[in-house]
């Protein structure tokens, strides 16, 4: 498996927001077909690193390609057609739309010029459809599926959000923080789900939940202060003396089993 | 029945029903232009949630483009009506293009400022647009067989594109497109996230209701023989937006209705008293106040009060109104 | 010569527009609202100031008068009314206000007719001085000097005391000037009420020099946008930039295109906004 | 026991659609340090925005040194004595680091604006700077101090260390524990545990906007079963 190449590259990656180095140095390598979480206390740079990596954000220097295609200066809506979509630790959903219009609409965003067209009505049959009820049964969302989704439970609005990345058919797909807000009964299925997904996609996430984290990871890469503290398999992390230190020090939300 | 053609049908009644209740033809078919304008408008508003204060450029262009095609060149009228819909696109393009580079309250000060550049370019340039006496002594060729010099006969002619670029619109806004477009409106990140080039979306939106309104200004050149400068000044932005607003942005039918209020009133109004924008003036911060949801969403609330029944009706699909 | 006569002249127009202007900036700043009654405060001030100076009240008085009476009148429209709306989609706000500028502009016709009126300087700047060739008017050339002193009192208003602060602070974050204590309700409103007395100041300044017609508040509001947009939304700074330049290209113009002076002045601004989005001075 | 200075009870809030706060019951007595603890999303920034007037409580009431301020505009809670620093910061870019201050002095405090630079003196060597070019923790000095000359009874704090580099939160973790000495009480969201060792006294944990734990330091402390159930600590 090491001798892959990497799915996604990040080199030398940095995120500056005015005076704010939000992000340094960052050089990361995920390889296909793995499970890769990241983790670190919150102001660690993690979700800027997704914004950087799928294009929210342009990255001040350094480079990103995926399957070995530069995208460093592509922008966020051109990335996804190249296979990687993302959930957002806010919920971010078209809150006055139902489920399935939800779901359709991340799925026809691969082909967006597809909808481009004035003229072209919904088939009910159309393939971005069929991905939405796909995913929706994925999910377990089905029952909810005309409804608005503002008006969904927090659990189900977190799903949803993970189902928005899922309809458009990554190869390589984000979550930031699946588990936000969650309660612990949604956790459980949560983690099921991510493990799921990590048959057949690359999945990256954030994570507070170590439990998640250690027991699902192929690889963890731990951050702190915007930069890389230490890369590698549960085992290595749990075990690294820096780790420990910053762990047991004061950096992390609490210590590592 | 859905929606749609719900819709549908109570815009062809409209048509129908405004020669029965209206003296004037002219005044009925100023309904039916302002409905089309204020549709297009609707287009951006409702759909995109895009605030144009530049809706007068493309009807004021669309006024003047017919006029100076029939008065210049032998070409038939459908072709001087193309070249307004063509022009109305190309110019909504432009301004588009450049307004959406900003947002929110900067992107209607945009807007309304290249409003004032078109005004003054045709203030301008006399030569070619008559300045403040406007362009004047428009023809109205016949098409075909057609006959249009009567004013109900035009009506009938302006009533049969109403409802054409009604039905077009609805096919727009209800297409995979349209519900794009609200996805923008909605959250306009996460449309960006999913993949869909925002800009490109709300652009080609401006190029259709550009193309609408510089229809509808072509159609008003022909019907009172005179492409006024007041056809593209801030008034008839201010105008087109008021009634759009006034009808509701929940739908395409809400624009119809505003456009019928705005006209027949203020027709009404003017004659008994010549101060009557004083009450408009403030009808408009009481529509804001108490009646957000527009004469639509008024009606809205009169059914659903008359007809306790829908009530239960509509409680069991959240989000769903009565008609 | 004319070049620098129209340079002076310039420099006075502009001044005008940084007055009419920068209370905009403010308000927008401040309240993040989209105030399209703002050319109604500036044809209130003027007429109201040739109200006053038609009933032979001192000029002087009528300069001051005036001004104060629209803050006042500013001041009660946002309590009664426009607090209400803040919270409300920028359609709303825009709504409202156009709304009341239809209906402060009917009100001036239904109280001082349709046709306008001129307003005659005071006596002691009734004269004229000679700029070269140029005869230029004196009561010109006094509201260059007032509107320079004026301007540097606002500046020191804005960057040398509390209030001032307040309303820089409350152009980052409404929310975090209320976690301090202080009622952003009570600075909402006294910044309102400044921005329309500045705009009114504005017209009743303008009035002796280009009369009062019930239309030149359409025409001021425009303006105002154009300065706002060039300058750059909530600065001071870029109010008083781009006043000026508006105001001297639109007078050098004046000689050279005279049909095309206003087209040049929205040609400019669509300039400024492909090359610097965020206009001259603005932020963020 | 000292008296409770705030009590928070049953509190429901809404954003839009969302119940984000379902029914929140805590309480800070005189002298105290409490933290609030809970994973991303459980309502945290939530309850002191309620407790602050930011978010009005649908339901509940919130009580303050006796007086019920549940509905009260932001600004007269503010001026009541409830401090909060917000997790972003709330620094003014605009003005300096002096008028940061200033804008936000009381005479009644008892910190004048000579007795913060004391505390945090990074703040007067920087007193001219805008306050858009303060480093991280130096904008979150900031932002205590202007809680401080703000004549707080109560600091509420979120998230204080949020991003900041090791050295530099030890660095405001001993200008706490110099604020805590002087008998004001803190609420304090944090996710750092190593810190809130530091500092607290007493510990909330929140889920699903409730609260769902509530013990004191050392009771919290020695109670591995709680820390994993609710903040997912440990790998199992």
């Amino acid at each position: 498996m090491s001798a892959q190449a990497p799915i996604l590259a990040a080199d030398k990656l940095a995120v500056r927001y005015g005076s704010f180095l939000a992000l340094s140095d960052v050089t990361l390598a995920i390889k296909p077909n793995t499970i890769h979480s990241v983790i670190g206390p919150n102001g660690a740079g993690k979700t800027t690193l997704f914004h950087a990596l799928t294009g929210r954000v342009q990255a001040s220097s350094g480079r990103i390609t995926l399957n070995g295609r530069d995208i460093t200066h592509l922008s966020d809506d051109k990335r996804v057609p190249l296979g990687i979509a993302r959930s957002f630790q806010v919920t971010s959903l078209f809150q006055n739309l139902t489920v399935r219009e939800n779901l359709r609409l991340a799925a026809q965003g691969r082909t967006p010029l597809q909808a481009l067209a004035p003229w072209r009505g919904v088939e009910p049959d159309g393939e971005a459809t069929v991905i939405a009820d796909q995913v929706m049964s994925r999910l377990g969302i089905t029952a909810v599926a005309d409804r608005v989704a503002g008006e969904l439970s927090h659990g189900q609005q977190r799903r949803l959000e993970v189902g928005m990345a899922v309809a458009a058919k990554p190869r390589l797909i984000l979550l930031d923080e699946p588990t936000s807000g969650m309660g612990i009964d949604d956790i459980e299925a949560m983690k099921a789900l991510i493990r799921d997904l990590g048959r057949d996609h690359t999945v990256l996430f954030i994570e507070h939940n170590m439990g998640i984290v250690m027991n699902i990871s192929d690889t963890v890469t731990v951050m702190r202060a915007g930069r890389v503290l230490v890369e590698g398999s549960p085992m290595v992390v749990r075990d690294d003396p820096e780790v420990r230190r910053a762990y047991l020090g004061n950096m992390m939300t609490g210590d590592i089993a | 029945m859905n929606r749609s053609s719900l819709h549908f049908i109570l815009a062809a009644i409209v048509a129908v029903a405004l020669p029965l209740f209206m003296r004037s033809g002219t005044l009925a078919s100023e309904v039916l232009i302002y409905a089309m304008a204020a549709s297009a408008c609707n287009l951006l508003l409702g759909y995109t949630g895009l605030l144009s204060f530049g809706q007068g450029i493309f009807f004021g262009l669309g006024s003047y483009v017919v006029g100076l095609t029939l008065l210049h060149t032998p070409l038939p009228l459908g072709l001087a009506i193309l070249f307004s819909i063509v022009i109305g696109a190309l110019v909504a393009t432009g301004v588009g293009w450049l307004s959406i580079r900003r947002q929110g309250v900067y992107f209607v000060m945009l807007t309304l400022a290249f409003s004032q550049f078109f005004y003054f370019l045709a203030y301008t340039f006399k030569d070619i647009t008559g300045g403040d006496n406007g362009l004047l002594n428009i023809p109205r060729p016949d098409v075909g067989p057609l006959v249009l010099r009567s004013s109900w006969a035009y009506y009938a002619f302006i009533a049969i594109i109403f409802l054409l670029i009604f039905a077009t619109l609805q096919r727009v806004a209800s297409s995979t497109f349209g519900r794009t477009l609200l996805a923008i409106r909605d959250n306009e990140e996460r449309a960006r996230a999913i993949g869909f080039p925002v800009r490109t979306f709300k652009i080609t939106a401006f190029a259709i209701s550009g193309a609408v309104t510089g229809l509808a200004g072509a159609l008003h050149a022909l019907l009172i023989g005179v492409a006024p400068l007041s056809n593209i000044d801030y008034h008839m932005s201010e105008s087109i937006l008021i009634m759009t607003i006034i009808g509701g942005t929940g739908n395409l039918f809400a624009s119809v209705l505003g456009a019928g209020f705005y006209v027949i009133v203020s027709d009404l109004l003017s004659t008994i008293w010549p101060r009557w924008l004083l009450l408009l003036g403030g009808l408009l911060v009481v529509v804001a106040l108490f009646m957000q949801q527009g004469l639509w969403g008024l009606l809205e609330r009169i059914i659903l009060a008359l007809r306790p029944a829908s009530r239960t009706a509509a409680g069991k699909e959240p989000g769903r109104s009565p008609l | 010569m004319i070049y620098l006569f129209q340079l002076v002249n310039g420099i006075g127009l502009g001044m005008l527009y940084f007055l009419l202007a920068v209370g905009l900036s403010i308000i927008f700043g401040l309240l993040h609202f989209v105030n399209f009654a703002h050319g109604a405060f500036y044809l209130l001030g003027a007429y109201l100031a040739y109200d006053m100076i038609e009933r032979g009240l001192n000029f002087w008085a009528g300069l001051v008068l005036a001004p104060l009476v629209v803050a006042a009148l500013a001041a009660l429209t946002e309590i009664v009314l426009l607090r209400r709306i803040y919270h409300l989609p920028h359609t709303f706000h825009i709504l409202v206000t156009v709304g009341l500028a239809l209906m402060v502009q009917e009100l001036v016709i239904i109280l001082w007719g349709p046709v306008g009126g001129n307003v005659s300087p005071p006596e002691a700047l009734s004269g004229v001085v000679m700029l070269g060739d140029f005869i230029y008017p004196q009561y010109r050339l006094f509201v260059i000097v007032f509107t320079m002193v004026l301007a540097l009192g606002l500046w020191w208003l804005l960057e040398g005391t509390r209030l001032g602060a307040v309303v820089r602070a409350g152009s980052e974050s409404t929310d975090m000037v209320s976690l301090l204590g202080i009622d952003i309700l009570k600075v909402n409103t006294a910044v309102f009420a400044l921005g329309a007395g500045l705009a009114g100041l504005a017209g009743s300044l303008a009035a002796p020099i280009r009369g009062v017609e019930p239309f030149m508040g359409v025409e001021a509001l425009g303006i105002a946008f154009v300065v706002v947009v060039i300058g750059g939304m909530g600065s001071y700074t870029g109010a008083l930039v781009a006043g000026l330049l508006v105001g001297i290209v639109q007078s050098i113009m004046t000689t050279l295109w005279p049909e095309g002076a206003r087209l040049m002045i929205y040609l400019g601004m669509g300039l400024v906004i492909l090359t610097m989005p965020r206009g001259l001075l603005g932020r963020a | 026991m000292s008296a409770t200075l705030l009590e928070v009870e049953n509190v429901h809030g809404y954003y839009g659609k969302s119940h984000i706060l379902q029914g929140v019951t805590l309480e800070v007595r005189e002298g105290e340090v409490v933290t609030l603890l809970g994973r991303n999303g459980a309502g945290k920034t939530s309850t002191v925005k309620s407790i602050s007037g930011l978010l009005a409580p649908r339901t509940g009431r919130v009580r303050f040194a006796g007086t019920e301020i549940s509905g009260w505009q932001p600004h007269q809670i503010a001026q009541l004595g409830l401090a909060l620093v917000p997790e972003n910061r709330g620094i003014f870019g605009l003005l300096s680091v002096e008028e940061n201050l200033r804008i936000a002095a009381r005479k009644r405090s008892p910190w004048s604006i000579k007795d913060v630079y004391t505390i945090f003196p990074r703040l007067e060597e920087r007193r001219r700077n805008g306050g858009g070019q303060l480093s991280g923790g130096e904008q979150q000095m900031l932002a205590i101090a202007r809680a401080l000359v703000n004549a707080p009874k109560l600091l509420m704090l979120d998230e204080p260390v949020e991003g900041l580099a090791p050295v530099i939160v030890e660095e405001i973790v001993a200008q706490l524990k110099q604020i805590r000495a002087t008998g004001i009480p803190i609420l304090l969201i944090e996710q750092n545990l190593a810190v809130c060792t530091e500092l607290a006294d007493r510990h909330y944990i929140l889920e699903l906007g409730r609260v769902v734990y509530n013990g004191t330091h050392d009771e919290f402390a020695a109670d591995e079963i709680t820390k994993d159930r609710y903040l997912g600590v440990n790998a199992h």
